[in-house]
């Protein structure tokens, strides 16, 4: 059961994770994307579109990508260059999300029954049958290649490269950073995108990997919990990472424990991740602080002194 | 008005290509015109002084020619090509490097990381690391590169604000107000770095209020009055008087004491007042604080205030000076000892019930904690007495409209009306509203003052000490706290020395050699 | 967060930076695009617009917008006192199903034969009471914890919606008895004395709400305004340390705030309930608590440019449903514009006062949102 | 209801309320499936229109809107039983029917409530499963928590149990929503591990998960309630046809010909309608008789499915 718990939990961490890790740059550059979740959808959305227009689920993982970038272009143009509110338009970029992809479902999607091109779990042969950990390795090709990618990310993004300092100084202080020299606005521009980037793959992986369809709202709040993700990790990746399996867990076990026969009201289950998410921020949060520019926009002329 | 002091030969004919030129440079604001037709010629080798109150223009001008901010018309030409920076980052490239008046470090990054910003190579990364070593071998300027910025002493930060500006080898260094925070030591430490650079050929702009430093160190001066520049010259042939002429179209003759010791253009008298000191109004007994770190910021503290003193604290920046201030005004957590006020005990007070009981603050960091700039005038004025205001139809905003103009009035707070933004008004008005609504209080007992003149304007500065004195003459304890040794020894009737956190020693303005007592206290030896 | 309240009158008016005029250009932008879509969608504008406005027009569809608007309108202004202490309430949503399980749960454990008089403010002060206890909760994080406001009031929302599912399937919550094995997951609808009156308009829905919601919004007007009250809590909101030291309880202000900001989306649960069909079900809050802060957003603090967007996005919503039935456009095209409409005014909005300063407790001089330190 | 517009000739005018999606795979298509067969059928004698994927908080406004232009309403799905009995009272000259609503639920004067008895199919389905099932331990996936859900889950547990005793028959699991795939997989993939082989399903578009969860564990599930094509390498166990259409379909044959009446109208196994019926893939032949004995004790009833 908890080999099950673990490869169901991994299933659900996965997305989050990559949503996170594009997230936590961004946030560290100073820029909060609520939008996340959007971006995760549409991403879903085209990815499908494209793998069934292609034939080729590798195609409909770009088309995703490329979904994602264009939500991040968008929000990066509110964020970062029209200097507008941060959280109400990344809600309304979701809520734009929500409705234009089941509005698009709508029009493209009338053939349910056609057939989706996705990954589908790699066979491991004998690591599939170690115990406990065994099932939660035979996931698809798409999750290692992403989780493989997020980690190159967060190696290029850490402290101890150049790019990484830019990030956190464009985060910390705009003003001070663009004295220095840093390309303040570039560098969240890029931030964002590679959240989105990141968040229309999560998104291509929850659709081609996980379920090989797109249904209305298929993420389910998976962005903000992603958004959480970062937060509980107190914006540092490896406590990211934390969070996002736990959440992961938390969604599993909301289908493990009926299974083993359990009795618990589904209201309750359908708390559980959220509760664990509140408690992770409630608990951690309060010791750390955000980047001090979080969601202010930086602009030269505005600086004058 | 480009009026040329009388009797000055204009700025000399440079030999040679010029590290900088302005010509007409303007800039503006929406309404307020920050500089205007501005022309201005440096070359290389020469340190040149920019002198002017606040709001002259000064650091608009040094934010131009940096890159952080577009003029609105005017041009600029470095050796003869024109020059036309579109961000600092092109600035640097272009060789020309910039000390803000406040600081530019990120504080919670270490001094590696805020010299390495902005290098984006590993082999930049190189090149700068050697270029700290040869910014101490030639100009003695030391930092420890692994010291977390936003634990450092501002002297400290200083140093890396030079080692930062020296990185890319610079033509041309724009110091903004750099010595507005620093103490005599540092202030001479940084001079002779200042005389080094022009030495090793490179032209340094200097932006600063005090003449005695543009007399130490520079070649020539630019004077600029409401943005625009109300003349210039070779320091060597104009005289102080002329200068502060030109800066404000005052006669030295009228100024306080305090101002011409601040300015360095007489020697500081103690203002010899006929007060007799009365009863206690503030008793501090074993203050201690502790940072969040848990490093002890002040040490086991007391000291007495009595009614019509005004006591100073002297002390090399970050000596817990500032903290004494907070921990008082109720602003940082106590975390051992006692404050009294008058016969009260207010350790534990919410800084607002310490106000009710007379105790008037005059905070440090101005924007952060005494003035809400987003409201008006009348609102930062009246926020603590808005009970006073209200009635059956709520508010009577016309009731406290005209309280507020009576303040303005009395203080003398220039600005369009009482329902001015503050953040439209110049530092020294919004200090002038600060005071107003500090001092006017009814039950005014005690004064607690952090370093209430800085980087303010002269007149401002006048307005801030006559009003210190009168609360003082009003039977109201005043404690000073100062970077400014001149000016403390210009108002107090006794000194404090902080030392490491500690009251090091006390030194009676009135004894003769109170000045060299004084500065031994503060590198800590005995009196 | 930008704030165009003062600068909509106290900065030279410029007419077109008011909410106002942006709002009428984006929402044009928004109709033009959703009009295309639904061209797309196999349906001309003539008769997307006509199916709209025949949609609007039925006395039931104005009712039923009046009824969306009341909701509204409540969360808007409960947004918009916590916005003033610098708190942005995204937890409208939760909000509202606390105040809908509350006043379900007194309307069904009081006597049901105590008439509307006392039945009606007494399901409304639960509902209240309801929705201030669900953002004391986050209240108590973002004082005590520290924790960001957004995050907390955000994840409350799913808590709370959960809590909802919850409550109407466990018999021992608010279930409606179990007659037998067809017995629907929610709860029993409440006696006719916790029934809002209606307006009494013919063949409309129209429930006393929209007078509460606005004697809501004009007392919120009046105390932000008027009282000193009004003046702390916005000194709370631009400058927490200028604040305390002039002797203000900010964390008092900013916890109720957020309190009484909850309170009023609780209220908009108790309208939700005390109408047609008069019960609790899943999902009773419908995103009303996203289209309530949407409003108080948009309006930056007019309460009056708010109840306008809280009307015109009901109308919109109800105008989108005869749009699916008449012109067979897929009902999300409504979503689309509405989301299409925040997202042009939210940063056309930024844009246009970018540089008036925005609210930062560090340095009253730094313009366009950015804070830059003085030196200590 | 003004049935004179509609230029000229004077047509039977029907709304049709979906509150679902028409393309979720499940009760909602089905349903639209016969709204299309019923509108080429009565072309020249009715005038169909639908509305689809409406928010609870706006069923009385389309009910009311569809009441006040039509002459029958047909909606689909109990979650809309509390707004369609009041919008029927308000309506008495309109006729309504109420298509998967509470089965002890009172006619009104003006409303019918057809029952497509989901329970007895799951009942079959559930043996279907069992007797699929080769480690003998079978698992129910349902949506919402719905009665009429609720009970399918129980009659697939006494389904199993009776095609083959001793049976293991996990809790139900409810994922909460019909249409989410991604919850669906996880709840099968929990199940799978639980030890069972063959899932039954009440979840329109979350099939989508479940199917991904059988196929990587070479497991099988129950189709329906559309049928498909069996075949070999499908992870079909057996299709259940549960046809929702048919009673769309049913409701206008009965107002046009006027034998319409205001009653609980059965459309399981137990009534003639055969709107309802099982097909198990392979052949196995004694599973099917065992599946032709169950499903004519149920029409006799000498079976209940719950
Ligand atoms: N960001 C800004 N927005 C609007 N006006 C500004 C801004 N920065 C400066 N100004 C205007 O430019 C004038 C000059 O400002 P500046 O900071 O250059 O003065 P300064 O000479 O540096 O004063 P100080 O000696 O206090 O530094 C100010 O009085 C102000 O009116
Ligand atoms: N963001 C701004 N908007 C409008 N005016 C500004 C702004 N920033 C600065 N100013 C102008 O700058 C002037 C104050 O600048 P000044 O340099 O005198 O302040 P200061 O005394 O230097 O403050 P500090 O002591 O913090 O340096 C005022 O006249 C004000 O109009
Ligand atoms: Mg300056
Ligand atoms: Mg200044």
């Amino acid at each position: 059961m908890i080999a099950a718990i673990l490869a169901s939990g991994l299933g659900f961490a996965i997305p989050l994770l990559v949503a996170a890790t594009g997230e936590l740059v961004s946030e560290r550059a100073g820029v909060l994307n609520m939008s996340l979740e959007g971006m995760m959808l549409t991403g879903a959305f085209s990815s499908v579109i494209g793998a069934v227009e292609s034939g080729s689920a590798v195609v409909g993982l770009f088309w995703g990508i490329a979904a994602g970038l264009a939500l991040g272009m968008v929000q990066a143009l509110a964020s970062v260059v029209l200097r507008a509110d941060q959280i109400v338009t990344g809600l309304a970029l979701n809520a734009l999300a929500l409705a234009g992809t089941t509005f698009g479902a709508r029009l493209l999607f009338t053939d349910r029954g056609a057939e989706v091109p996705g990954f589908d779990g790699l066979d491991l042969g004998a690591v599939g049958d170690l115990p406990v950990i065994g099932p939660a390795l035979g996931q698809s090709v798409l999750a290692y290649v992403l989780v493989l990618s997020v980690a190159v990310v967060a190696v290029i993004t850490s402290r101890r490269t150049s790019w990484g300092i830019a990030i956190d100084a464009a985060g910390e202080d705009a003003v001070r950073a663009d004295w220095a020299g840093v390309p303040v606005n570039r560098v969240r521009f890029a931030s964002v995108l590679l959240a989105g980037a990141l968040a229309g793959a999560a998104g291509a992986q929850l659709a081609l990997s996980e379920v090989h369809t797109f249904t209305d709202n298929m993420t389910a709040g998976a962005g903000y919990l992603a958004v959480v993700a970062v937060i509980a990790g107190r914006w540092r990746a490896l406590p990211t990472v934390v969070a996002t399996l736990a959440f992961g867990v938390a969604q599993a076990l909301q289908y493990s424990l009926p299974a083993v026969g359990v009795d618990v009201p589904t209201g309750l289950l359908l708390m559980l991740p959220y509760a664990i998410a509140l408690l992770a921020t409630a608990g951690l949060v309060a010791s750390s602080r955000a980047p001090s520019a979080l969601t202010r926009p930086f602009a030269r002329s505005a600086t004058g002194r | 008005m480009s009026d040329l002091a009388p009797g000055h030969p204009p700025a000399p004919a440079p030999r040679g290509p010029l590290a900088l030129e302005l010509r007409g440079v303007s800039r503006e604001f929406g309404a307020v015109t920050a500089l205007r037709d501005v022309s201005l010629r440096v070359s290389p080798g020469t340190v040149h002084a920019v002198l002017g109150e606040n709001g002259a223009g000064k650091s608009t001008l040094c934010n131009i020619v940096y890159g952080a901010l577009p003029p609105t018309r005017g041009e600029m030409v470095r050796f003869g090509q024109s020059y036309a920076p579109g961000s600092p980052a092109h600035a640097l490239a272009g060789g020309v490097a910039m000390v803000h008046q406040h600081f530019s470090l990120l504080p919670n990054l270490s001094v590696r990381d805020n010299l390495l910003l902005g290098a984006w190579t590993q082999s930049a990364r190189r090149r700068t690391l050697r270029a700290v070593d040869r910014a101490r071998d030639s100009f003695g300027v030391e930092v420890d590169l692994d010291a977390h910025v936003g634990a450092m002493s501002l002297g400290a930060r200083q140093q890396v604000e030079i080692v930062k500006a020296l990185l890319r080898e610079p033509e041309l260094v724009l110091f903004d107000e750099p010595t507005a925070v620093l103490s005599a030591t540092e202030i001479d430490r940084f001079l002779a770095i200042s005389t080094a650079l022009a030495r090793a050929g490179t032209a340094v702009v200097l932006v600063t209020h005090k003449l005695a430093e543009v007399r130490a160190v520079s070649d020539e001066f630019t004077v600029l009055r409401h943005g625009s520049v109300a003349g210039s010259g070779r320091v060597a042939e104009a005289s102080s008087d002329d200068i502060i002429d030109m800066i404000m179209g005052r006669q030295v003759a009228e100024l306080d004491g305090v101002l011409a010791a601040t300015l360095g253009v007489a020697d500081p008298t103690a203002a010899s007042t006929g007060r007799t000191p009365g009863p206690v109004v503030l008793t501090v007994d074993g203050l201690t604080v502790r940072d969040e770190a848990g490093a002890v910021r002040v040490d086991d503290v007391d000291l007495e205030l009595r009614a019509g003193e005004i006591v100073g604290v002297a002390g090399v920046e970050g000596n817990g000076q500032s903290e004494l201030v907070a921990a008082i005004s109720g602003s940082l957590p106590v975390t051992a000892g006692r404050v009294v006020l008058g016969d009260r005990e207010i350790t534990d007070l919410e800084p607002g019930d310490r106000n009710a009981l007379g105790l008037a603050v005059i905070p440090e960091d101005r924007h952060h904690e005494a003035i809400i700039g987003d409201l008006g005038i009348t609102e930062n004025l009246l926020l603590d007495r808005l009970d006073e205001f209200r009635s059956p139809r709520g508010l009577d905003r016309k009731a406290m409209d005209r309280e507020a103009a009576r303040l303005m009035q009395e203080y003398d707070v220039r600005a369009a009306g009482p329902r001015a933004r503050l953040s439209t008004l110049s530092g020294g008005n919004q200090q002038k509203v600060v005071l107003a609504r500090e001092l006017s209080r009814d039950s005014l007992q005690c004064v607690v003052a952090a370093e209430p003149t800085r980087g303010l304007d002269l007149g401002a500065v006048d307005a801030v000490v006559t009003r210190l004195r009168e609360a003082a003459d009003g039977g109201a304890g005043v404690l000073v706290v100062s970077s400014e040794l001149p000016e403390l020894f210009a108002l107090c009737d006794r000194i404090l020395v902080a030392y490491r956190g500690s009251i090091h020693g006390q030194v009676h303005v009135a004894d003769p050699d109170a000045h060299d007592a004084v500065a031994r206290l503060m590198m800590g030896e005995p009196a | 967060m930008t704030r165009l309240r003062t600068a909509g009158f106290r900065d030279a008016g410029d007419l077109i930076r008011h909410p106002l005029a942006l709002g009428a250009l984006s929402a044009l932008a928004a109709a033009v695009t959703a009009l295309a879509l639904a061209a797309a969608a196999g349906s001309p504008p003539g008769t997307t617009l006509n199916a709209f406005l025949d949609g609007v027009g039925t006395a039931h569809s104005v009712g039923a917008a009046l009824n969306g608007t009341a909701v509204i309108v409540l969360v808007g202004s409960g947004f918009i006192i916590a916005h003033r202490v610098g708190l942005v309430n995204v937890g409208g949503e939760g909000q509202i199903c606390a105040g809908a399980v509350t006043a379900t749960s007194v309307g069904l454990a009081l006597p049901p034969a105590i008439g509307p008089w006392v039945g009606v403010p007494v399901l409304l002060g639960a509902a209240a009471l309801g929705g201030a206890a669900w953002a004391a909760v986050a209240a108590a994080l973002v004082i005590a914890r520290g924790v960001n406001e957004v995050i907390c009031t955000l994840l409350l929302n799913f808590i709370a919606l959960a809590g909802v599912v919850l409550c109407v399937h466990e018999d021992w919550l608010l279930r409606q008895p179990r007659t037998s094995a067809e017995t629907l997951p929610q709860s029993a609808p409440l006696p006719a004395s916790f029934q809002l009156p209606l307006l009494g308009i013919e063949r409309s829905p129209a429930t006393l709400g929209i007078i509460v919601a606005l004697v809501a919004a004009a007392g919120t007007a009046l105390v932000l305004r008027r009282t000193a009250l009004g003046v702390r809590l916005e000194a709370t909101g631009l400058s927490r340390p200028a604040a305390r030291r002039l002797g203000i309880a900010t964390d008092r202000l900013r916890g109720g705030g957020l309190v009484v900001s909850g309170a009023l989306a609780g209220v908009a649960g108790g309208l939700l309930v005390g109408a047609a069909p008069f019960l609790l079900v899943d999902g009773v809050s419908s995103g009303y608590g996203f289209t309530g802060l949407v409003a108080g957003l948009l309006a930056r603090g007019s309460l009056l440019a708010m109840v306008m967007v809280a009307t015109s996005l009901a109308f919109l919503s109800s105008g989108g449903i005869a749009v699916q039935l008449f012109a067979g456009v897929p009902a999300s095209l409504t979503q689309i514009a509405q989301a299409l409409l925040v997202f042009f005014i939210a940063s056309t909005a930024a844009w246009t006062v970018s540089h008036v300063p925005r609210r930062t407790t560090r340095d009253t001089r730094a313009t366009g949102g950015e804070a830059g330190e003085v030196a200590p | 209801g003004g049935s004179s517009s509609a230029g000229g000739k004077d047509l039977l005018k029907v709304g049709v309320f979906l509150p679902g999606s028409t393309s979720d795979t499940g009760f909602m298509q089905s349903a639209h499936l016969g709204y299309e067969r019923a509108k080429k059928a009565h072309a020249d004698t009715a005038k169909l229109s639908m509305a689809e994927e409406v928010d609870p908080a706006d069923y009385e406004e389309v009910l009311t809107s569809f009441a006040s232009t039509n002459d029958l309403v047909v909606s689909v799905g109990g979650q809309t039983d509390a707004d369609l009995r009041r919008v029927a009272a308000q309506f008495p000259d309109v006729t309504f029917v109420e298509i998967g609503g509470p089965s002890d639920a009172e006619p009104l004067a003006n409303l019918a409530y057809y029952d497509p008895q989901q329970a007895e199919a799951e009942y079959l389905t559930g043996a279907a499963a069992a007797l699929a099932s080769t480690k003998h331990s079978v698992g129910f996936i349902g949506g919402m928590e719905l009665p009429a859900i609720v009970n399918a889950a129980e009659a697939f547990g006494n389904g199993a149990v009776a095609a083959v005793p001793g049976t293991k028959v996990l809790k139900p699991q409810f994922v909460g929503d019909f249409n989410d795939p991604a919850k669906a997989k996880q709840a099968a993939d929990a199940d799978i591990a639980a030890g069972a082989d063959v899932l039954g399903q009440i979840v329109n578009l979350g099939k989508a998960g479940i199917e991904q969860a059988v196929r990587s564990a070479d497991a099988r599930m129950i189709g329906g309630p559309i049928p498909g094509e069996c075949s070999a390498d499908s992870p079909y166990a057996a299709y259940i046809r549960t046809d929702i259409g048919a009673e769309v379909e049913y409701a206008i044959e009965a107002v046009l010909d006027g034998t319409w009446k205001a009653v609980q109208e059965p459309f399981g196994l137990t009534s003639d309608h055969d709107a309802t019926e099982l097909t198990f893939c392979g052949d196995d032949a004694e599973a099917k008789t065992t599946l032709e004995k169950l499903a004519a004790q149920l029409a006799d009833a000498s079976v209940t499915a719950y």
